[in-house]
């Protein structure tokens, strides 16, 4: 049977990937940035997941105003890197597993959850900069990757309560999976920013730890944390958190912290990352 | 949806439905700077490139003068409009530096030291009184 | 502020559009299926709706396997009548109301429904031929519609009760509308048919009025039946009446029975027609 | 999802994941018929056409001999498939009667006195007996 074992959290900031791709990570304004990802570097190496559960947000780049997906999964066998508006990041093509993801949709829409199935989708830097914080620059990303594109552009997003069940509906779809194969699963965006408008550059460490301190240890209480809140403490943009429910809903009740980094900044953004285990 | 509890964060744009539905033609515009061709047409010629979208003159202007905050008042949404700071070779940071009208050097600053503090920032009241 | 005022649950057969569209409708194989309909012709025409919320499936016209949302709702301004491979229906522009749309897309996200929202779609005859049994064939629709597309061609599709829960909150948010308003709530699709392989043809009266009778007094049961009753006893097209229960949970928990028809055939399929009121 | 109960129906495809992702490039060329322009093209050369979408031999083959229950036994779906028989010029009962393996007359005749009954065609046991 299919298993989790492992849970990935971090901001997917389109700088970072900037760096990555241009070799600047040893810069003295990046190196901070990186060096809290050298742990989890080694973790998920020794790990050999065979696949990569990635709940990210698209950011106007496979899906428009035209439509709106609350919650997008991908079932394709490939997705190619997208041009945002400054030419295709350089990295691998990724790889999906069609056959878990679509046992995935079924199984979490007769769980009454109302996805949207997407088989034809590039994938920006939500998804790819988590991947090339976790596996570097190789040829060929290690493992295959189940995009979940989460809606957090267009207001409002899913709850943090929704969110967290889905992680429990994912995990569940996961687990009766007949075939043996470890999943890690990926939670992105966040921490607390603001990228628009007069009160652009907000950060709010203590929203931050406090969201962590609470993801692990209580994340009924994250997830009751209103829209208006992570608007107003976390920046606009820093509702992209409700993500991390996602994640966290499919870890399991209980979990364990391996590993945690938090910095300012990158770029306009509060960098968080942490590594959980589930027990 | 106005009464919303959100409107009442200083110097933000929530981008609910009274903004996406003002904003649709405008963003749409910015969503076709995605493609490198289309980054060129417009770059070529922006008034003929722009009456492809109806969006409103005020909209139109906005765009054609650069005026990032204008863009967001009337519909826009970051996300998007930064395609168009992108086709100007604009950076994601710099592009909020303008909007928060800093120097580019004094924002960047700003992040390095933590950013821009929550206190003082939570209410429209607090900008009022600050 | 708005309200319900009506429930309007019809089949949609394509044959039934092309019998309008070409004056058929006197011939003796289509009278008995149209005499059915004047009733309620006359009751809508003086009900004189503001607005027809119409829930319907798209048949492969506007999404196709490349991503197939679960609820999509459209909140755009107009639709056009879609070429599904016999050309366009000569029937008029299908015109939205972006305001109530909008406002029914964030109440249900919040109420934890992960909806599509559309904001760019052509209709098929799942939502057309629905206006052409109410309304006739006027220059113009007589009110403003809001389709609401639900998946029933990729398996699986939402369960009973997901439908039915989704329509008590489609209800609480139209009557949160701060607008004086009056909408119609259409379901559509069904009743027992198969269309595909050799078993086409499959039709079951008994399944079909005993579906009609506990959609009146007893959606809870209705909204019970499972996917495989569906397929087996209704065929595996008659699966689409899932969609009549998010009308039957936004007519409220009583209803009167204004109107019944029910006849065999037209083309493939069992036609069935129901008129509600809300207590 | 082999083992599901549905699977116990006879003379039925029900369209799941398996189908689905057997069937993709099949479905999409049908869905490509929703154009008349590619109907034409279509029609001209139907060989040239299909080079276009990569689906299976036996699905290319299926297509090419219009052999409809062939065609959803390797992953088609009735939504689409109908599209090529528009296409082709033939109505969803038309359609319907060949699938059966009725003549047309006949098959309309079986609708008009009632359509085919549940009882004796709700599980492959019954077909088996039968
Ligand atoms: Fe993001
Ligand atoms: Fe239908």
């Amino acid at each position: 049977m299919a298993k989790i074992v492992g849970g990935y959290a971090t901001s997917h900031v389109p700088a970072i990937g900037v760096a990555i791709d241009q070799g600047k990570t040893e810069e003295p304004y990046w190196q901070p940035v990186f060096s809290g990802y050298e742990w989890s570097r080694k973790w998920i190496e020794e790990l050999k997941p065979d696949v990569a559960f990635v709940v990210y947000n698209d950011h106007a780049t496979a899906f428009s105003l035209e439509l709106i997906p609350t919650f997008a999964l991908g079932c394709a066998a490939e997705y190619q890197p997208a041009d945002e508006g400054w030419g295709a990041r350089p990295v691998p093509t990724v790889h999906g597993h069609p056959e878990l993801a679509w046992h995935i949709a079924q199984s979490v829409i007769l769980d009454e959850f109302d996805i949207t199935i997407v088989n034809d989708m590039e994938v920006d830097h939500g998804l790819t900069v988590p991947l090339s914080l976790a596996f570097g620059q190789p040829h060929a990303w290690p493992c295959a990757v189940i995009p979940l594109a989460v809606n957090v552009v267009q207001y409002p997003p899913p709850t943090g309560n929704r969110c967290l069940q889905f992680g429990k509906a994912i995990r569940k779809a996961i687990e009766s999976f007949p075939h043996d194969m470890r999943v890690v699963v990926f939670g992105t965006g966040g921490m607390s920013h603001q990228l628009q408008a007069q009160r652009a550059g907000l950060i709010n460490p203590e929203f931050d730890q406090k969201f962590l301190d609470l993801l692990v240890h209580d994340p009924a209480a994250a997830a009751a944390i209103p829209h208006v809140d992570y608007l107003r403490d976390a920046g606009s943009e820093g509702i992209e958190l409700v993500m991390w429910l996602v994640m966290r809903g499919a870890l399991g009740d209980n979990v364990t912290e391996l590993h945690r980094h938090y910095h300012v900044p990158a770029s306009n953004t509060a960098v968080g990352h942490l590594v959980l285990e589930p027990k | 949806m106005s009464g919303n509890d959100y409107h009442d964060i200083p110097g933000t744009f929530v981008f609910d439905a009274e903004q996406s539905r003002q904003g649709y033609h405008l963003n749409m515009f910015c969503m076709s700077l995605r493609q490198a061709k289309n980054r060129e047409a417009f770059l070529a010629d922006e008034a003929a490139y722009l009456d492809r979208y109806p969006m409103s003159a005020e909209q139109r202007q906005a765009v054609l003068s650069r005026d990032w905050n204008e863009m967001l008042r009337l519909g826009g949404n970051i996300y998007y409009t930064s395609k168009l700071a992108a086709t100007d070779g604009i950076t994601f940071q710099d592009l909020a530096a303008i909007m928060t009208g800093m120097d580019r050097d004094a924002y960047r600053q700003m992040m390095v030291a933590g950013g821009r503090p929550i206190e003082g920032n939570r209410t429209k009241g607090d900008w009022d009184n600050g």
